[in-house]
């Protein structure tokens, strides 16, 4: 991909999301969570989508507001259910959204696959139990293994802490999660920062997210975080 | 490591503590605390199994991961300390140890998953006498799947400890023959850390190495299982 | 990019360039660079490819990959600034740019892997006319095989560019129907950079886009393949 | 792992290593190349060694001096051949040393899904050629790819620029390389280091080889690096 555009607003950050689209989001609970991009995708428009997350909404902000606008048709995540995931269970309940689960770990790493060329991988995650039923299985060294898959999107939507004028991007503690690979798995790559900072600031040693991976940049105002109760 | 008056500090002396009732949480807690060996690289799940932090000092030298992406994780984080992108798996704020790293979920899990981890404890619906996990789903028609690292986890850890009542409410064993409730992972628990008893699962069967207000003979019986002794 | 006032500016209004001889190693480098897009990501294999780096200046954004773990790579360094830590692909010194990362060989080829890299720039012993790359084995029975990683990169970038001679000293051709030399690569290769043409590898054959010191009728001849015109 | 040791001597720290080991040597060319525990353990004496590292050897230092002991039996990397790797090519031409050459990412991979724990993977390197002959293909998208398997150690011997009591490393640039991988990938992972340091004083969000990977750490003194020529 070419050099990162800096983009002054979210909205324009998510311009062209098209209906239909697969659209990886980073986070884990709100840590992570590019809450202004997903607020710019309800606005612009987008329908009929499938999102790829850890979880799916948490009280009524972020993929829970974009779930809750109807624009959702699939979710693909590791933990749909939590305290405040009322929004998703509502339309599971209703069956106006539906649901693949994967392993945390496999959807971490099938998105890994993505983006680094993997056609395909054996996985000891999750033989033998019901979300492996269906799958391919081989043994492998007397240990039994589970074909997985890639998972790509068209679009990703990440949080960062700081990007540089290149688009490298650095995180902050646990909020790093599944953005740095999530960069790696889609066609164009959405990033909103704390601050853009200028090309040679970051420490070429700490980037997480080399430039390479990342399409579009904008700078946000501080997060609107709320901490949860327990999961 | 935390000392802990409470539990007898042989345990090859005395399998069978009859005199002494059921163990709560905390001291169960302890217990398996004090088991985990020094300097590990130690997971601990949602739910009781974080109360195990409580019993690990510093000197323990103990080091936490998180799945969300981190080792060297600190107690919970409380007023100023809280941090929102300072989270456990739980989502609940917690603070940093020097020496701690932070990574991506590729990585946490490749972590997990390559068998890195010294020990994991997790909580369970179920557990087999071969070491079958059951502890991510209920199995009920209308409840929403959830999986989360539960999996992860279950086939990571070189030890995988599982921390949870013997019985449920309802008195039902929760270390059965076979696994009712949709798997979690196969054959992957190695010890069963339960208020009444602590269970080795071997590849000759569940061997008993401490009960607690229970002789080994009537826990069999409740239970409608062979317990071997060490 | 940098400005080359030897080579015509205007592809489409002469493809055959009959009134010039054949290109030096450097006009084809800097024919290369003006043809890399703008902001591009790029890899410039060992040897010759080198060459195309000193005609992208830093108004071209182009920003170059090494594959031992590097975006961002500068110029050669020189006296004071050689640091062992800092080499490139042909484990020369380098230099870094503002705004360079670093990253461990997993990542670095997962990056190529992934497609990634919008060009990769790389020398061959033969091209065919479908595309199959020739560039790491001569099939001599003694030679000590060492691929390094050209296959990977031929595999990796959206667009892979040849560059070298159109024949060997001995005059053999080196685009050819059928490549004789074991192969780096199947249908990888997008366009071919020789002294004497450039041609784009397509679906339906090869294309030629210019010649130099040669017309499309005679290189036809030499090469025995046929040649469309775009 | 538990807690790394940190000891005082390279001798300490390759202790223990048993004839007929495969041992992962980090480095490319010789940047990141750990010369240090490479000459204890020549001093060692461990014999019929199998290396898996990108090159077998510059000139007579490092890898190279340890083929010209005689305590190698065979070599996996990507790229033997060299303008100064006369050691190993007069081994191999004498038929004294086996080589198995992979592709330069494929082995990277290989020892990340060793230390990932993945079974087997679909790559799509390699195929079509010489060195994807015999191995099972598979179409996946329209794509050939071929079955790639794992690579792990006995021992992985690295360098890195700094490393604090726990274990935790960074490197220096690209001499970074090899190492994190090839830290992921063995029983144990010797490290050897510019400097140790208390545990806090590397920035938790630049650590690239967190401690759990690190067994063994030796500060060394400066490197005795020499600058090759051209490959």
């Amino acid at each position: 991909m070419s050099r990162a555009l800096v983009l002054d607003t979210a909205d324009e950050a998510v311009a062209g999301i098209e209906d239909g689209s697969t659209v990886l989001v980073g986070g884990f609970g709100l840590a992570g969570m590019p809450f202004d991009l997903i607020d710019a995708l309800i606005r612009q428009g987008a329908d009929d989508l499938t999102i790829v997350s850890n979880n799916a909404g948490n009280g009524t902000v972020g993929l829970a507001a974009l779930l809750e606008a109807g624009r959702v048709r699939k979710v693909i995540c590791s933990f749909p259910r939590q305290t405040d995931s009322y929004v998703f269970d509502g339309l599971y309940r209703a069956g106006k959204v539906a649901l693949e689960v994967v392993p945390q770990g496999t959807l971490a790493e099938r998105l890994r696959a993505a983006g680094a060329g993997i056609g395909a991988f054996f996985c000891p995650t999750g033989v033998g139990t019901p979300l492996a039923e269906g799958k391919e299985t081989r043994v492998l060294g007397g240990r039994t293994f589970v074909l997985e898959y890639p998972i790509s999107g068209d679009v990703a939507l990440i949080s960062a802490f700081k990007g540089d004028t290149l688009g490298n991007l650095v995180y902050r503690k646990t909020a790093r999660n599944f953005g740095p690979v999530m960069a790696t798995a889609a066609r164009t790559v959405v990033a909103q920062v704390n601050e853009v900072v200028p090309a040679g600031s970051l420490d070429p040693e700490a980037v997480i997210t080399p430039s390479i991976y990342v399409d579009r940049l904008v700078a946000v105002p501080a997060r609107r975080y709320i901490v949860e109760g327990a999961r | 490591m935390a000392a802990s008056s409470s539990i007898p500090k042989d345990h090859s002396a005395a399998i069978e503590h009859t005199d002494r009732g059921p163990l709560t949480a905390d001291e169960l807690a302890a217990l398996i605390a004090r088991d985990i060996p020094a300097g590990s690289y130690v997971n601990l799940g949602i739910g009781q199994p974080t109360r195990v932090a409580d019993h690990l000092g510093p000197s323990s030298g103990v080091v936490l991961h998180t799945e969300n992406g981190m080792l060297g994780m600190g107690p919970a984080a409380a007023g100023e300390q809280v941090d929102p992108d300072l989270i456990n798996a739980g989502k609940l704020p917690v603070t940093e140890l020097p020496g701690a790293a932070y990574f991506h979920h590729a990585d946490s899990f490749a972590m997990m998953r390559g068998g890195h981890l010294d020990v994991c404890v997790l909580g369970a619906f179920q557990v087999s006498v071969t070491g079958d996990l059951a502890n991510w789903h209920t199995g009920e028609r209308d409840a929403i799947p959830a999986v989360g690292g539960a999996m992860d986890l279950a086939i990571g850890a070189k030890d995988v400890y599982v921390m949870m009542t013997l019985f449920t409410k309802d008195g039902a064993p929760k270390v059965v023959p076979a696994c009712t409730y949709p798997l979690t992972g196969v054959r992957c628990v190695t010890r069963i850390y339960t208020d009444l008893a602590v269970l080795d699962v071997t590849p000759h069967g569940v061997v008993a190495r401490q009960t607690f207000g229970a002789s080994i003979a009537e826990l069999q019986a409740r239970l409608n299982i062979t317990m071997d002794t060490p």
